[in-house]
């Protein structure tokens, strides 16, 4: 259970961190590293055993009934990933204690970014897909927290809303996935869902699932047209921008596809899907970026086109391309976390964010200048470092595509021209060149925020020099979980002479060419500006403006403050259904012939029907009053010709005491007026005479119907015996149903509570008042 | 309604009123009547009281507070239902005895008239509020 | 033993009557109330204890045999609902000195408390549709007055639209209750069952049942029967609201899950059809309302409407997991939609303002990191984010539906789901994160299009709150709840075992039929 | 007799709701009592009608004769009366505070917090 108590002791951390950063002081950074140093350690030695193709396996139930149980996994994928968060996450901890030293809030940062670690690690880690959910919208939640961080900021608070949205949105569409996956598969595991993968593939269902996949992890990993709210999250603070948006959280979809592709993978439609989104969002990532000139926008950008690299990758889906997206990967998360921790840095130290603004900071910040460079031209592919290695295996993976080759190396070397470009403007420009003014006199950064994009740069070069040692270990196993079979990428810095070095060189040429002209380049690429106006965005902007419309709309419409207009809806709905079903279920079994009523019945129906008329549509509030009191008195003596003389008495002292209410609070309110209009009256008459034939109807329909006489019966046999009482009625409301009476005693006490609370403070107030 | 014939009137039919209520509390367990027929009654003997004289008169010959007669009347009700449980019989289990009488049959008493009396009870309480606190001048008179 | 069926409604129904006499010490008023809710808290959870482990008990009142006599039964939903109700009664009691002023409590606040309480037992316990309508009536009538209490001119105009349909529901169940004896000739629930399985004419049976909906309906508030809860909910003190939106339309949703599981089974085609429907318009309405909202417990109000339809999603797919989703979510929703209530006392405390346009006199996310955690614990189990209480909820009922082969009820829950994520984050944002200096701007959700947001950019504040800090008592009551809504989510597995069992006897009447008419009836 | 019962509880009913659909807070209560006692009828009416034998056993008898008024529907209708009595009370008094706060009786005029 080791891997399970350290990820339970990340979340534990997570829960402590805002209680003990003060009392850390300077140090608490630091102290946060150690735990995830330690997990990539104990990760590490996993290593061995995991490249033997053996995981290591650690299960915890938690809802077995729904197939839900914590079931932890380590294989390659995860090693690889889990290696990459906790050893990334250790680095941006240390940066955050200097990037934000003193601040308030410091304690809630370290927290934030120790619970998304731990939810990033449980979604890498576990085997089961439920569980990986469960973790998934973990990383959604703190995300937002972390965006949000600058709470103050309405910016920052509508870039949190739009990432939670968003992901979140993919994330609910995922779990519909994972339900129906996990369903037709029989087991939430997704090591043993290869056993039936052909049941998979051949279901009705399969179309759907993809779907659902792929829309869990497009809108996660910022694929076109979900890319979006990635530069829009550049709102937060830099090292959560380091950390979620270049090297994990991003990262999370394309783990997903990769997890899943054994299962889903290898038909046509997952491969359509992959590469068409990771291709667009390739290029289109790229051309966005180059309209930039803010550091991190720049950066962000540049991180949805090599999210959209990685995903074609996974979409040509031959190991070639399989292994170049993992390899790719891997050098993306080291050299991206690097630049966006020196962006930080530059930011940091002099005020200044756009790069045009920035230049020859080498001078003021030399160490800074040489992470910024190495890590730059990792970027931008040169040798001897990762990047270069990776993008040479993307290029043999495109020229090798089964499909649309030519096409998809087009692209490709389209946009490692212009990420070359990026690379140079990112890491090389603020550092060269002659030194222009910034907001405040730069000054170099501390060890805190040196060390992170430090030792990521120096891992560029070693990583590529020593491939053996340091990348295939990891690298190799993850790429060979993807794929479902052994698997050994070529991490060599030289292959000889290849068209694949053709192209990487002309890549570079024409990025440096890009550079040079960039001005004129950005003006060109401004036709594209119609993405950000009418694409996407605008339609999250618009979708939400709508919901908001069509809410507020629908509430005006239904919960309009008119009492009326709730009684209106409320009565016809009613009505509605009963008359509905009646008609539609046969209950209009009415009685074949009705016992006649004697003459004196008639006059007495007659005369409540016509006093309730009369209370209806009286103008003097007497007369409503006294027609009011008039029915209740002929109901009372309907009840003693059909022999309830207690429910007579009752009603008529009832009545009475009713009347005296009436008379007694209601002569104080205002005549009667007639302020509703015609066709209102005509509606409601409608409605009120509806309502009223259906309880006709019913009445007829339930007298008609047989019913046993047992409950009488019985009521009178035991009566007296059991009751000793004579009259049934008494003794079934003090007897047989006390509880009843009980209940109904409640009630009437309540009632004169209400009564008197209601009039005595009126009293006290009014008398205030004078 | 400061009339001397009503004030005089209800000296007279204040008495003969309650009497009447407990009666027809008494019966009702074998004619109509009942708890509730009988606080009705006896709620309007007081009412007619209080138009007579003033609710604050009222209020001082009932002497007790009307608040307490409703809690009173709830817990007698309840009582009358816990009373077979000490036979460790169920809640509300009608428990009756005989009690001798003078003259003619002995008269039978059993839990469910103390419910009824409980009935009667909250019965004249809320009603004799409700109306009393309507009746009221509009002054504090807690 | 079988008094335990009894217990949950005699206490607080004793403890009422007997503060009543004692109405001139508010001190033992209020230790009598909440002793009385702790012991009715304490004997609920011995009841479910029992009914789970024994099975379903039954008790006739005054010794009368049923169906004659009135039955009191508790099977696992009843004990579940009572515990629950319990629960929410601790809690509202402990926080209520802190919510209400010290006017409202000498009206007979805890009384009034403790005859909600037993009025809702009563309901859940009772196995007889009449006596049913009359615990009803007894919880109406006690949350009439409590929502009146104080009568500010808000309250006063809620508790009339609230007072009026409710009173039409009570009606409507009324008659339904007359027409079903003229019927089928019995009361008794468990006879009720066997009668209508033998009735021969189901057409009337179906439209008495349709009657039962549209009362419930009403009482449950769903969809387009739910007006008065958006109107009235936000007025009363927050103590009030608490109890009121954790209990009383489940006591609704309660009574649709009982009558149609265990007596109208006749024709679950068209009434669960119905009921599907009504479900799905009833989420979508719901958080839809939610969404034009401004004012901290109307957003949450209209989210009560919203849930309300899950739950009924539940009943109207009648399968096992089905029910046990429904089960589950009330569990859920009652402790976490109660806390939320309190949790916009203790934010109104705070901040001084319970409107999310205005920002509040501080910011709340600066000074108070515990009510932050607090309402993210309990908004975010709200939205059904893992890996809290609401999660599992959610995620039984989408499950369900997809095994049903029911896609446009499970897309609307997935959709309605997000919506209601929004519109917490919206809470959130405005209430927490906004910070003091903020001008009454732009929302983070967009503003919403229409006249009124131009013309009112005073929103109505509810002055029936306390002002002042918050209490220790407060923190413990909303943490304390917030502790529950977690360990529900980490003890999921026995939890919906609990469901599950509970939905099996709910599916199959048989035991309580048994339980309650004897061995062969 | 069904029938005329019947028809007493629709109008009652109808009568009931129409007022209760005025805007009139006054009207409002009176419909309540209205719709109260169709419910009432109905009750009475679904239970079986019989004229006039009270469900009394006579002094000389132990049980109540075949053919006497069913005693159920009236002990109901007594308890379901005397809680729309309660109910009815509270809301009288509810209608005049409310009337005395807004000053008006026009429930239109009841709809400040409701938007």
């Amino acid at each position: 259970m080791t891997v399970l108590a350290f990820l339970m002791g990340v979340f534990v951390l997570a829960a402590l961190a805002p209680w003990i950063t003060r009392p850390l002081g300077r140090a608490a950074g630091w102290v946060f590293a150690l735990l995830p140093a330690a997990f990539a350690v104990m990760l590490g030695t996993l290593a061995p055993q995991v490249a033997a193709g053996t995981p290591v396996r650690e299960t915890l139930e938690w809802v077995p009934q729904l197939g839900l149980s914590l079931t932890l996994s380590v294989d390659g994928l995860g090693l690889l990933f889990g290696m990459l968060i906790t050893g990334v996450g250790a680095l941006v901890l240390v940066y955050a204690q200097g990037y934000l030293e003193g601040h308030e809030h410091l304690g809630r940062m370290f927290s934030y970014l120790l619970m998304f670690m731990g939810a990033m690690l449980g979604v890498v880690l576990t085997d089961n897909l439920l569980a990986m959910f469960v973790f998934w919208e973990l990383t959604s939640i703190s995300s937002y927290l972390l965006i949000g961080f600058d709470h103050n900021r309405l910016k920052a608070r509508k870039a949190a809303l739009q990432a939670l949205l968003i992901t979140g949105g993919g994330g609910l569409a995922l779990l519909v996935g994972v339900l129906m996956l996990g369903s037709l598969a029989g087991t939430y595991n997704v090591s043993e869902m290869l056993a039936g993968k052909e049941g998979v593939l051949a279901s009705d269902l399969y179309v759907p699932i993809a779907a659902l996949f792929a829309l869990g992890a497009f809108t996660k990993s910022a694929q076109f047209p979900f890319h979006f709210w990635l530069p829009g999250a550049m709102e937060a603070p830099t090292p959560v921008s380091a950390y979620l948006h270049s090297s994990t959280m991003v990262k999370a979809g394309i783990y997903l596809l990769a997890r899943l592709s054994p299962v889903l993978g290898g038909t046509e439609l997952w491969e359509t899907m992959l590469t068409v989104a990771g291709a667009t969002t390739m290029v289109l990532g790229a051309v966005l970026a180059i309209r930039q000139t803010y550091l991190k926008k720049l950066l962000a950008y540049s991180t949805v086109s090599s999210l959209g690299i990685i995903v074609m990758g996974l979409g040509i889906g031959t190991p070639y391309a399989v292994e170049a997206a993992i390899v790719y990967l891997f050098a993306h998360a080291l050299f991206k976390g690097a630049l966006f921790m020196v962006a930080g840095a530059i930011d940091h130290g002099t005020g200044e964010r756009d790069v045009e603004r920035l230049g020859g900071l080498a001078r003021a910040m030399p160490a800074l200048a040489v992470v910024g460079v190495l890590a730059a031209l990792s970027m931008a592919g040169l040798p001897p470092l990762m990047g270069f290695i990776g993008k040479e295996l993307l290029l043999k993976g495109t020229l090798k595509a089964p499909e649309w080759s030519g096409v998809l190396t087009g692209l490709t070397v389209f946009t490692a021209l212009l990420t070359v470009t990026i690379a140079l403007l990112t890491g090389i420009k603020p550092f060269i060149g002659k030194t222009l003014p910034t907001p405040h006199e730069p000054h170099a950064p501390g060890p805190a925020l040196l060390l992170g994009p430090g030792l990521l740069a120096l891992l560029c070069v070693a990583t590529a020099l020593v491939p053996s040692v340091l990348a295939m270990p990891l690298v190799g196993p993850a790429s060979a979980a993807t794929l479902g079979a052994p698997s050994t990428p070529d991490l060599s810095l030289w292959h000889g002479w290849t068209l694949a070095l053709g192209l990487s060189a002309l890549a570079v040429a024409g990025g440096c060419g890009v550079y040079a002209l960039r001005g004129a380049v950005r003006r060109g690429v401004e036709v594209f500006g119609w993405i950000d106006r009418v694409g996407p965005a605008s339609a999250y902007e618009i979708g939400l403006k709508g919901l908001n419309a069509l809410a507020s709309g629908q509430t005006r419409v239904l919960q309009n403050g008119y009492l009326r207009s709730y009684l209106f809806i409320t009565i016809s709905t009613a009505a509605g259904m009963v008359g509905v079903t009646l008609w539609l279920r046969g209950g209009l079994n009415l009685p074949e012939r009705w016992e006649p009523a004697l003459w004196y019945e008639y006059a007495i129906g007659a005369l409540i029907a016509v006093a309730a008329v009369v209370a209806a549509v009286a103008r003097a509030r007497l007369t409503a009053i006294a027609a009011l009191g008039l029915a209740g008195y002929g109901v009372s003596v309907m009840f003693v010709v059909f022999g309830a003389p207690d429910l007579a008495m009752t009603q008529i002292s009832i009545e009475t005491l009713t009347v005296i209410l009436f008379v007694l609070v209601l002569l104080r309110l205002p005549d009667f007026r007639s302020i509703s209009s015609r066709t209102q009256k005509i509606r409601d008459l409608f409605i009120a005479v509806t309502a009223g034939a259906m309880m006709t109807v019913l009445v007829l329909v339930a007298s008609g119907a047989t019913s046993s006489r047992a409950m009488s019966t019985w009521f009178g046999e035991n009566s007296l015996e059991g009751g000793h009482g004579r009259n049934v009625v008494n003794v079934i409301l003090v007897d047989f149903r006390a509880i009843d009476t009980l209940g109904e005693i409640t009630v009437l006490a309540i009632a004169a509570i209400g009564v008197f609370a209601l009039l005595r403070p009126s009293r006290m107030l009014r008398k205030g008042r004078a | 309604m400061n009339s001397i014939i009503l004030r005089t009137a209800t000296r007279f039919t204040l008495p003969l009123l309650l009497l009447f209520a407990i009666v027809v509390l008494l019966q009702g367990h074998n004619k109509p009547g009942g708890g509730f027929i009988g606080g009705l009654i006896a709620a309007a003997a007081f009412s007619l009281h209080a138009l007579a004289f003033d609710p604050a008169e009222t209020r001082r010959v009932i002497r007790i507070d009307l608040r307490t007669l409703i809690g009173a009347g709830l817990v007698t009700a309840l009582v009358s239902g816990f009373i077979p449980m000490v036979q460790g019989k169920t809640f509300m289990t009608g428990v009756w005895t005989k009690v001798p009488v003078a003259m003619g049959e002995p008269l039978k008493v059993g839990t469910p008239l103390l419910f009824d009396l409980g009935v009667f009870m909250v019965v004249v309480g809320i009603t004799l509020l409700m109306v009393l606190t309507l009746l009221e001048p509009e002054e504090k008179t807690d | 033993m079988s008094l335990l069926v009894l217990l949950p409604v005699l206490i607080p129904l004793c403890v009422a009557a007997l503060s009543m006499v004692a109405w001139r010490s508010l001190v033992l008023q209020r230790v009598l109330g909440t002793l009385g809710s702790v012991a009715l808290l304490v004997s609920a959870v011995a009841l479910l204890l029992h009914v789970d482990r024994e099975g379903i008990l039954a008790l006739q009142m005054g010794s009368w045999p049923a169906p004659f006599g009135i039955t009191f039964v508790a099977d696992r939903m009843g004990a579940i609902m009572t515990v629950l109700a319990g629960a929410t009664g601790v809690a509202t009691f402990l926080y209520s000195p802190a919510s209400v002023d010290e006017r409202r409590q000498r009206l007979f606040y805890y009384p009034l408390l403790s005859v909600l309480l037993a009025g809702v037992c009563g309901a859940f316990l009772t196995g007889d549709i009449f006596n049913l309508y009359v615990w009803f009536e007894v919880l109406l009538m006690s949350s009439f007055v409590l929502l009146a209490l104080g009568g500010e001119r808000p309250q006063l105009e809620g508790a009339i639209k609230y007072v009026t349909l409710n009173l039409i529901s009570s009606v409507l169940f009324l008659i339904a209750v007359g027409i079903l004896y003229g019927a089928v000739g019995t009361l008794n629930m468990a006879d009720l069952a066997l009668k209508v399985a033998q009735a021969e004419d189901k057409g009337v049976i179906t439209a008495v049942s349709v009657l039962f909906m549209a009362a419930f309906g009403i009482k449950s508030a769903a969809f387009p029967l739910f007006f008065w809860l958006p109107s009235s909910y936000h007025t009363p003190p927050f103590a009030v609201s608490a109890i009121f939106a954790g209990l009383l339309t489940k006591v609704g949703v309660y009574a649709l899950i009982r009558v149609f599981t265990t007596i109208f089974t006749q024709d679950t085609a068209y009434t669960h059809t119905i009921l599907l429907i009504g479900a799905g318009l009833t989420m979508v309405t719901g958080v839809l309302g939610a969404a034009a909202q401004f004012e901290f417990r109307r957003v949450l109000s209209f989210h009560i409407v919203s849930q309300i339809g899950y739950m009924i999603m539940g009943l109207a797919l009648y399968t096992p997991l089905a029910l046990a989703g429904a089960v589950f979510y009330i569990m859920h929703h009652i402790i976490v939609k109660a806390n939320l209530f309190f949790i916009a006392g203790l934010a109104h405390r705070i901040r001084g303002t319970s409107s999310l346009k205005r920002a509040g006199a501080v910011s709340v996310y600066r000074v108070s990191p515990l009510t932050c955690i607090i309402f993210l614990v309990a908004a975010m189990s709200l939205a059904g984010l893992p890996p809290l209480s609401g999660f599992f909820a959610k995620l039984i009922l989408v499950r369900a539906g997809l095994e049903a082969e029911s896609y446009t009820i499970v897309g609307v829950a997935i959709v309605v789901g997000l919506l209601t994520l929004f519109s917490m984050t919206k809470i959130w944002a405005e209430a927490f994160w906004k910070s003091p200096g903020e001008a009454p701007g732009e929302s983070t959700g967009g503003e919403p299009a229409g006249r009124e947001h131009a013309e009112r950019t005073e929103e109505p504040e509810c002055d029936s709150a306390l002002a002042g800090p918050p209490t220790a008592m407060m923190y413990a009551v909303c943490g304390g709840l917030a502790v529950v809504t977690v360990l529900v989510g980490v003890f999921a597995g026995p939890v919906f075992g609990l469901a599950e069992r509970t939905a099996a006897e709910l599916l199959n009447n048989g035991a309580y039929i048994r339980a309650v008419l004897g061995e062969n009836p | 007799m069904e029938l005329l019962f019947a028809i007493i509880a629709g109008v009652l009913f109808a009568a009931g709701l129409y007022l209760m659909l005025r805007r009139s807070i006054l009207k409002l209560v009176m419909g309540l009592v209205l719709i109260g006692h169709s419910a009432n009828i109905t009750i009475f009416t679904a239970g079986g009608l019989t004229r006039a034998r009270s469900a009394i056993i006579a002094p000389d008898a132990t049980t109540l004769p075949a053919g006497s008024a069913d005693p159920l529907p009236q002990a109901l209708i007594l308890t379901a009366i005397v809680i729309s009595f309660g109910v009815l009370a509270f809301a009288i008094v509810l209608v005049s505070r409310a009337w005395q706060e807004v000053g008006n009786d026009d429930t239109d005029q009841f709809a400040e917090t409701d938007r």
